[in-house]
């Protein structure tokens, strides 16, 4: 069994809009057999976090075209995407991507 | 087809003379920017202080480009404009606006919508060269670019995707700024090596998630914030245009010289520009900046990849399934 | 002494429509915003931007001062003012800008040097009480101040203690800025419970190492991003203001309505100003902002101490060693 | 004795005109029987890396009148300036302050 993992989520460029407009949340992601990956992140935020219009913010496994995942201030496609394995302690950001001007 | 200026005019010195004392720019620096022609894809809350900035610092030319006119709803943010230009071209009023700051910069104003038929044209050689005096002999068989740099100020999903295909099918650099509500974005595209927008984005997003500054509001002094950033952006690229490994096109000016507001950085390192393959972020509410470092250049771009299937402009519109202007559809029922 | 406004006008509307959609800001913060006075000291690289924002947002007045006449050196960075207008002194020429852009800002010109002699009299109450129409009766024995917020624009040592002192012994939020070369700096004084100018730096540095923006230079977008920020302060303050408890002035609206830019933040936490008892530094070479934590308010402070030393104004420029202006000197020989 | 301390100096706002325009330095201080402070650190910079007119720099013990110390991006007075004993890896900034507009 792995250990619950503590991870800081953002939600930015509008994507908070989905979360009760709150950007930052400190989640604890229960103790389970695997370590924990960025899909089951996914699907963990869509049961608890989400609130309403899920297809607003995830797609198939993975988030919606138009937002930029970032792991630990770095794009997530550096990082292995949906197979990144989180660590205790990790910064996610999921931030919508701007287009007004 | 703009050339450097040779050398300063006594009235550059007076004029430029505290930006010339900057070690990082100098008078190579200043010949450099003299040389550059900037294309600005918008005239609003991002296009306003980035015409502004540019203009001021003495940017060889200046095409400003907005199909729309000037309304009262767009005076809060879009400061080159005034009352007195209600009704009017955006890109006229600007175009007036940063002559009066600097009659120098050789400004072209365009009223029109930027689309799949006028882009290629525009950036690359338009007018069309045959009309324009010839001002570098021993060159002709290579015609100078238009336009060497593009600065996408747009509104809109569909005129984003269709800015950065062109950037990518031309060969310019594009620098790409937007705002929204109290947060900001920046990147340095298709420049020394780096992605293309496509590489990030490679599927629109969904229409519905799509918030414009007429649905979603937007407070005037943050495109402000991102349009100067977006300047400094422009003028690090074009103040080291002469001696920038990451720019070699046809026709281009054999120049070694040094020059440039990020010399001292970038001339062991790529990208040079500090936002290219970086994504700049900023919130207005806790004037927050965070940088993010993006992913390379992806092998598997439909635009700017080892096998492109992005050959030539296509339907933007189609695309994305949204409108090329971030005016409410529903008004006009 | 200036009111908000009771309602907005079907064209405030409009013209805010952009602005007024944020939850942040909403009606009630727009009518805070008409309600606020800012002084504007120096109407140069910072001042300029700083102002067209603050009126292009709405703030009920402007005060713009400086003693300074447009030169050619100055169009580079000072963005308001154009070509026509040198010579002119730059407080008319900033206050005819910021009118073609919004009209309905009441724009004062002061084209003086503040000084030892008017600082108070003008942040406080000038032109005299007696001299305007009352607005507002029943408060006619506790008269409103003339400006609510002070922002330094200034360029030089002398003016920026005479600024803090006179913001301390008037009760008035300080939003500073400054530039040179490619670097900035942005502090939020005197609000909040928050330190002062003089918490931070007690002693005036010793006057050669001071470098001014005529012998080290200045990228003129440098100081264009910084003013920016400095609205962004500005405007989160002023649009608080009805609920700010950081601010309670004799006279001062009993107003607990919500608006402000930073409410969703605020309402729990002190100072509210994002850039209270901070100080955000700005590196252009490399786009890097830095946000550092500050000291408190300092109770040995000469100016906001326990037991402060400064209870009137002095001869800053004895006290610094040095001219309240930042034109080289030596050029005067 | 203590071991060898190692921090990052960064010069900014001007400052770093007095140490050849270089911004960053990472430097090792050597080790010594008590920890390293503040004020020895100010004896160490002026001894190694200021070039010339180290009265720009120092007056006294301490800076002089017009620079900022930030300690791992907290201004020094909140760590007991001249008495603050460095750590391993520690951030220190001397920061020029601007008065230009
Ligand atoms: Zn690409
Ligand atoms: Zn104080």
């Amino acid at each position: 069994m792995a250990a619950p993992v503590g991870v800081h989520l953002e939600f930015g460029g509008g994507a908070e809009l989905l979360f009760n407009g709150v950007k930052e949340h400190q989640v604890t992601l229960p103790s389970q057999s695997d370590p924990w990956d960025m899909k089951q992140l996914l699907v963990w935020i869509r049961r608890n976090l989400l609130k309403e219009r899920p297809e607003l913010f995830v797609q198939g496994d993975t988030v919606r075209p138009g937002i930029l995942v970032l792991i630990n201030d770095a794009d997530w496609e550096l990082m292995g995407e949906l197979e990144y394995q989180l660590e205790d302690q990790d910064n996610i950001v999921f931030i919508s991507t701007l287009h007004g001007g | 087809p703009l050339t450097a200026k040779a050398a300063l005019s006594n009235e550059d010195i007076m004029r430029y003379s505290r930006q010339l004392l900057l070690p990082e720019l100098g008078v190579q620096g200043q010949l450099n920017l003299s040389g550059t022609s900037v294309l600005v894809v918008g005239c609003g809350g991002l296009g306003c202080p980035l015409a502004q900035y540019l203009a001021a610092a003495g940017i060889g030319r200046l095409g400003l480009l907005d199909y729309d006119e000037v309304e009262l709803s767009n005076l809060h943010r879009q400061v080159l404009h005034g009352e007195e230009n209600q009704g009017q071209a955006k890109a006229l009023s600007a175009s007036r606006a940063v002559r009066r700051l600097n009659s120098t910069v050789d400004c072209v104003p365009y009223h029109l919508q930027l689309s799949p038929e006028n882009a290629l044209e525009l950036i690359q050689q338009y007018p069309p060269e045959a009309n324009l005096p010839c001002r570098r002999l021993g060159h002709l068989d290579f015609p100078d670019p238009m336009y060497d740099i593009v600065a996408d100020c747009s509104d809109n999903v569909p005129t984003r995707y269709l800015v950065n295909d062109a950037c990518v099918l031309s060969g310019k650099p594009l620098v790409s700024a937007s705002a929204l509500r109290m947060e900001g974005q920046l990147t340095v595209y298709n420049y020394g090596g780096g992605p293309c927008y496509r590489c990030l984005y490679p599927t629109p997003p969904p229409p519905e998630t799509v918030t414009n500054c007429s649905d979603g509001g937007v407070l005037g002094v943050v495109p402000g914030i991102m349009g100067c950033f977006q300047a400094l952006e422009v003028l690090k690229i074009a103040s080291g245009r002469g001696c920038a490994a990451a720019r070699v096109a046809p026709g281009d000016m054999a120049d070694n010289s040094p020059g440039g507001l990020f010399s001292a950085f970038d001339l062991n390192q790529a990208p040079p520009a500090s936002c290219g393959q970086q994504l700049l972020m900023f919130d207005g509410q806790d004037a927050r900046f965070r940088s993010i470092r993006l992913r390379p250049k992806q092998p598997g771009c439909a635009a700017c990849g080892e096998k492109p299937s992005v050959t030539g402009l296509i339907d933007y519109e189609a695309f994305c399934g949204s409108a090329a202007t971030d005016k409410c559809q529903k008004l006009n029922l």
